[in-house]
């Protein structure tokens, strides 16, 4: 439930303005530190990797920290193909990674199996068939501008939220 | 009061922080006498203000210094680093350790729950209770302690404990080795950082962080005396920081994160939080030692001490983002072979230069 | 060395069933139990000291799987391809990792793909599929969830 | 679900432990799973577990027409995807018996060449990551996002470039194509010069990979190593000079090889096939024959049954593609030979005794690419 809509909140002088503030500077920490955890897969890596490069310099909206460790990272961009032998392991990546999370389809293999559809016995069909994806981003592979792009949208569905009860 | 006497006060703070701070502290005593409450008491709010300055600084700075090295790392890297949250991007680390305040806090499920969560906190106590003797001007330091260098040599040896027990505690094989690649680089790197201080403890006659500074003043820098020191303190410092090219305890192509796997949220920041206070304390002790403290002409003593510091910080830096890591055994090697001899004859040489010159 | 007299020296090491010329490349069909001695012989004494792959072909029309073997000369700039009939009921030949050391990795991933049993192999076990995928680059594969490209 | 592997269940000594590299570690460049037997720091063993994205591509290819095959093989190797490209149009040309014209050869070669600089600038972008040196992969990205803008004005796609056709390639070179690629090759030697003493010739990093991961050339030969690695085992082997394709005849290069075969010399070696490539590309640009881009290829490819194996020098090695004609327009067979499958099964050769850090420095310094071995 959306906590300044609650009921007793608002029986409180002043109190759904501090929520609002509070929930504002909450979701904006929230979205402008998106750690990724680097995890590349195929070919969307190498686009990955270049939209940290110089030309189009992630890190000037602070995506720019690599977590080795899923542990401490926020959004895992699932670059490329995931197999039925990776399947296992990108869930309990997932697993691994502390709330709250997101997920990011990048290519056309982890939106929906792209060029693999047809005649493939060894690849999972998208990857929200495994875990919840927030942004696709379509592509195959994706400009380094399209990945920012699905991070500014990332960026204003989190800003969206709402803290919960 | 006269408007040229309050100028002189204010000048009197700035430069001479000693005299007026505790004149003060007489001040609230001889307030204090007034009520009947033991000044046991006092002494004790005294400390916990202190205390929550230090802290207070220790948090500030981190945030700055990971912003600038964000922005010194992309200027090496023809890149722009942060702009985007806040003028210049500079709340980006703002909103980085906000974000990992409020984090969950994953403490999985194979771990030894008690020892995995002490220690960050052993790790960030070392830090802290070192910033306690830092000079950062004249009479600007919370605890002047007769024996200030070897209290810190002792307080940062605790992190490895902290490091040790959380690679251990975090029950997962990269975290162990990460731990106990710590413990040896520490072991192998505190003994010619000793041998080095011995050096200038014998030079300053004292080992009184204020007066190794001010048995440098009128500009007789230990730097000048001592380089070879100077740059062995400086090697062997950033080794026991664990900082690249020496951050092998947490060597990411290698361990993952070493012993800082597991950890996430609040532990985390509190891991990255006395990471990069130890880079100011080894750049400020690096200055008190060497570079003659908050000495220097125009500004007032604290603020030569801050840009001093970060002219080492910036050195560092500079190191790290320049070298490959060098490997464990090497790494032991250039202790054991190169940097202890070295500062050892070193050390010979002083004394004797000291004994019959 | 021309396709014809290479044919003719192998053929006096190995039981040779067929052979013939594909633009310009000779196709040796060897019985499988001379596999093995043919291999040795083409790298020490014919300079045969490099096998580019391993794979096989299925041949459900004539109930065969094909273990093709290319194998390259670097001194002579020769190529040959030695190829084993098998049945595809009981697709079983001898290991040659040992003589080449690449056929390790290939015939492991050989075996996986088309179902061979290779005999004497160091690591039988699967080197890319998970256990539940058999034999996929078999013709009449057809797996749980393939699904096929329409026409 | 996890199926232990005959290496794990062997039975270990009281000091060793199983240490599981991968899927998703930071040095395995993508999602390789290396089994390690270690003891203490010191790998006593070791097991390469690859196929995490393995995703089918022969079997897909069966069932495509002929021209339908290329893109696919762009994502086998996606950094130098017109190798790919290039070993399977070779042999279903040969198969059809086809002569691609000269400009169409040329413009090749020169895609290929920028595809080799493409790929070793990777290689020692994620090398300097992989040795702890942070900063060689912002420089080295900066070359590469040079040279993929001038790829894209020839293909449209920076990656996945789908560059060649069979019978010769799909677009001429666009205008200010070449222009930029002189301006482009003008500093480009002085850049690696650079780079070669910033990072190869540094002391940390000779320390770390003097006789370190040595491969000894009968080893190289057995396992199939080719490339850069076999090279610098002291064998002078390079596909463009034994067997020349697509008029590399014409280009005069040398052939980069050093003696020891441990990782600097595989670093040494790519640094120099930097500067070789740029040399072809210079000579590729002044010579370029004008005339058709591409021979005639009927619209239904169906070759006449048969078999044929083309190679090419990839950036990594040998590249081929066998492909099995049984006259219909779809491929019987098609597989692909792919150079860091037979790279990696080496990996164990090297590795005896070494450090994990050195692991990490040889597996690098292999330069493999998983989805071309997964395929």
């Amino acid at each position: 439930m959306n906590g300044v809509d609650n009921e007793l909140i608002k029986k409180i002088p002043g109190a759904p303005v501090i929520m609002t503030s509070v929930e504002w500077a909450i979701n904006a920490s929230r979205a402008n530190s998106l750690w990724t955890v680097t995890f590349g897969l195929r070919c969307c890596a190498i686009e990955m990797m270049h939209t940290g490069g110089t030309k189009t310099d992630w890190s000037r909206f602070g995506f720019e920290v690599p977590a080795a460790s899923p542990r401490r990272a926020d959004v895992m961009v699932v670059a490329g193909t995931v197999s039925k032998k990776m399947a296992p392991v990108v869930k309990r990546l997932y697993e691994q990674m502390p709330g709250p999370k997101y997920v990011m389809a990048m290519g056309a293999c982890a939106i929906s199996g792209g060029p693999f559809i047809y005649d493939s016995y060894s690849v999972v069909m998208g990857v929200d068939k495994l875990i919840p994806v927030d942004v696709y981003i379509p592509g195959c592979p994706p400009r380094p501008e399209a990945l920012i792009d699905g991070f500014i949208k990332l960026q204003k569905k989190i800003m969206a939220q709402k803290i919960r009860k | 009061m006269e408007n040229g006497e309050e100028m002189e006060l204010i000048r009197e703070l700035l430069y001479n922080s000693g005299e007026p701070l505790s004149e003060f502290y007489r001040w609230l005593h001889k307030a204090w006498a007034g009520f009947s409450v033991p000044p046991v008491f006092l002494d004790l709010m005294i400390q916990f203000a202190v205390a929550a300055a230090v802290f207070g600084f220790v948090a500030v700075n981190a945030l700055w210094i990971i912003y600038y090295e964000r922005k010194f790392s992309a200027k090496l890297q023809i890149r722009i680093g942060p702009n985007r949250v806040g003028p210049l991007g500079l709340l980006q680390t703002v909103a980085d350790t906000v974000k990992l305040l409020i984090k969950e806090d994953i403490n999985p499920s194979k771990v030894d729950r008690v020892v995995f969560i002490l220690a960050p906190g052993i790790v960030f106590l070392g830090t802290f209770l070192t910033m306690l003797v830092i000079p950062f001007g004249n009479g600007l330091i919370a605890a002047d302690l007769s024996i200030g260098i070897l209290y810190i040599l002792a307080v940062s040896g605790l992190a490895v404990i902290g490091l040790l027990a959380g690679g251990w505690a975090s029950n997962n094989k990269y975290s162990l080795m990460g731990g106990m690649r710590s413990a040896a680089q520490i072991v192998a790197y505190e003994i010619p950082v000793l041998v080095v201080i011995l050096g200038i403890v014998m030079l300053a006659g004292t080992m009184k962080m204020g007066g190794i500074v001010e048995a440098q003043a009128g500009y007789r820098w230990f730097v000048i005396y001592q380089p070879i020191a100077f740059l062995i303190f400086l090697i062997a410092a950033n080794a026991e920081i664990n900082r690249a090219p020496f951050d092998l305890p947490e060597a990411e192509s290698e361990l993952v994160s070493g012993f800082i796997t597991e950890y996430s949220g609040m532990k985390f920041a509190f891991f990255f939080l006395a990471e990069y206070t130890n880079l100011f304390i080894v750049s400020a002790v690096a200055v008190t030692l060497f570079l003659g403290g908050w000495e220097g002409p125009f500004f007032p003593p604290f603020v030569w001490f801050i840009i001093k510091t970060y002219a080492v910080v910036t050195v560092l830096m500079w190191m790290r983002w320049t070298f490959p890591r060098i490997r464990v055994d090497h790494l032991m090697q250039f202790s054991w072979k190169y940097l202890l001899p070295i500062a050892l004859v070193n050390l010979l040489v002083t004394a004797i230069v000291i004994k019959f010159i | 060395m021309t396709v014809r007299e290479l044919l003719e020296k192998i053929k006096q090491k190995a039981e040779i069933e067929d052979s013939k010329e594909d633009l310009g490349v000779l196709n040796a069909y060897v019985k499988p139990s001379s596999l093995r001695s043919l291999l040795i012989y083409m790298r020490d004494s014919l300079g045969f000291d490099w096998m580019s792959f391993m794979t096989a072909l299925d041949m459900p029309q004539e109930n065969t799987i094909e273990a093709v073997y290319e194998l390259f000369s670097n001194s002579s700039k020769d190529s040959a391809r030695i190829k084993v009939k098998l049945s595809r009921q009981a697709a079983e030949v001898e290991t040659v990792s040992d003589i080449y050391r690449t056929a390790e990795w290939h015939e492991r991933e050989a075996a996986e793909m088309f179902g061979i049993t290779f005999k004497n192999h160091p690591h039988p076990e699967n080197l890319i599929l998970t256990p539940d995928i058999k034999a996929p680059l078999r013709k009449d594969f057809s797996g749980g969830d393939m699904k096929r490209m329409p026409e | 679900m996890e199926q232990k592997t005959a290496f794990e269940i062997q039975e270990l000594t009281s000091d060793e432990y199983v240490l599981s590299m991968g899927p998703q570690h930071p040095a395995t460049h993508g999602v390789l799973r290396i089994l390690l037997r270690m003891d203490g720091e010191v790998v006593v063993n070791l097991q390469p577990d690859p196929g995490y994205i393995h995703s089918s591509i022969e079997k897909i290819c069966e069932n495509r027409k002929y021209d339908q095959v290329m893109p696919y093989t762009d994502r086998m190797d996606y950094l130098s995807a017109v190798s790919y490209n290039l070993a399977y149009a070779l042999a279903v040309e040969k198969l059809m018996g086809l002569e691609v014209p000269n400009r169409g050869r040329h413009i090749r070669v020169i895609l290929a060449e920028m595809n080799r600089i493409m790929s070793h600038l990777l290689w020692f972008a994620a090398y300097g990551i992989d040795m702890g040196a942070l900063t060689p992969i912002w420089y080295a990205f900066r070359e590469r996002e040079n040279l993929i803008t001038l790829i894209e004005m020839q293909t449209g796609n920076r990656l996945t470039h789908h560059a060649l056709r069979i019978g010769g390639v799909k677009n001429d070179l666009p205008t200010g194509f070449v222009e930029g690629l002189n301006k482009f090759l003008e500093n480009f030697n002085d850049m690696v010069d650079e780079y070669e003493a910033l990072f190869i010739d540094n002391v940390i990093f000779k320390a770390r990979t003097k006789s370190i991961g040595v491969l000894k050339k009968e080893n190289a030969i057995s396992y199939g190593v080719t490339g850069p690695n076999l090279r610098a085992s002291g064998c002078d082997i390079d596909l463009r000079k034994l067997a020349p394709y697509s008029g590399y005849e014409n280009f005069s290069f040398e052939v980069c090889s050093e003696k020891n075969g441990d990782s600097w010399d595989r670093c040494k070696i790519r640094m120099n096939e930097m500067r070789q490539s740029a040399s072809i590309l210079r000579q590729a640009i002044d010579t370029l024959p004008e005339g058709e881009i591409s021979a005639k290829a009927p619209k239904i490819i169906k070759p006449t049954p048969g078999g044929c194996y083309a190679k090419v020098e990839g950036p990594r090695g040998e590249v081929g593609a066998y492909v099995v004609s049984a006259g219909t327009d779809k491929p019987y067979r098609v597989k692909f030979r792919s150079p860091s499958f037979s790279n990696l099964s080496a990996l164990n050769e090297m590795c005896a005794g070494v450090k994990i850090a050195d692991l990490v420095a040889i597996m690098g310094s292999l330069d493999i690419v998983i989805p071309e071995i997964d395929r």
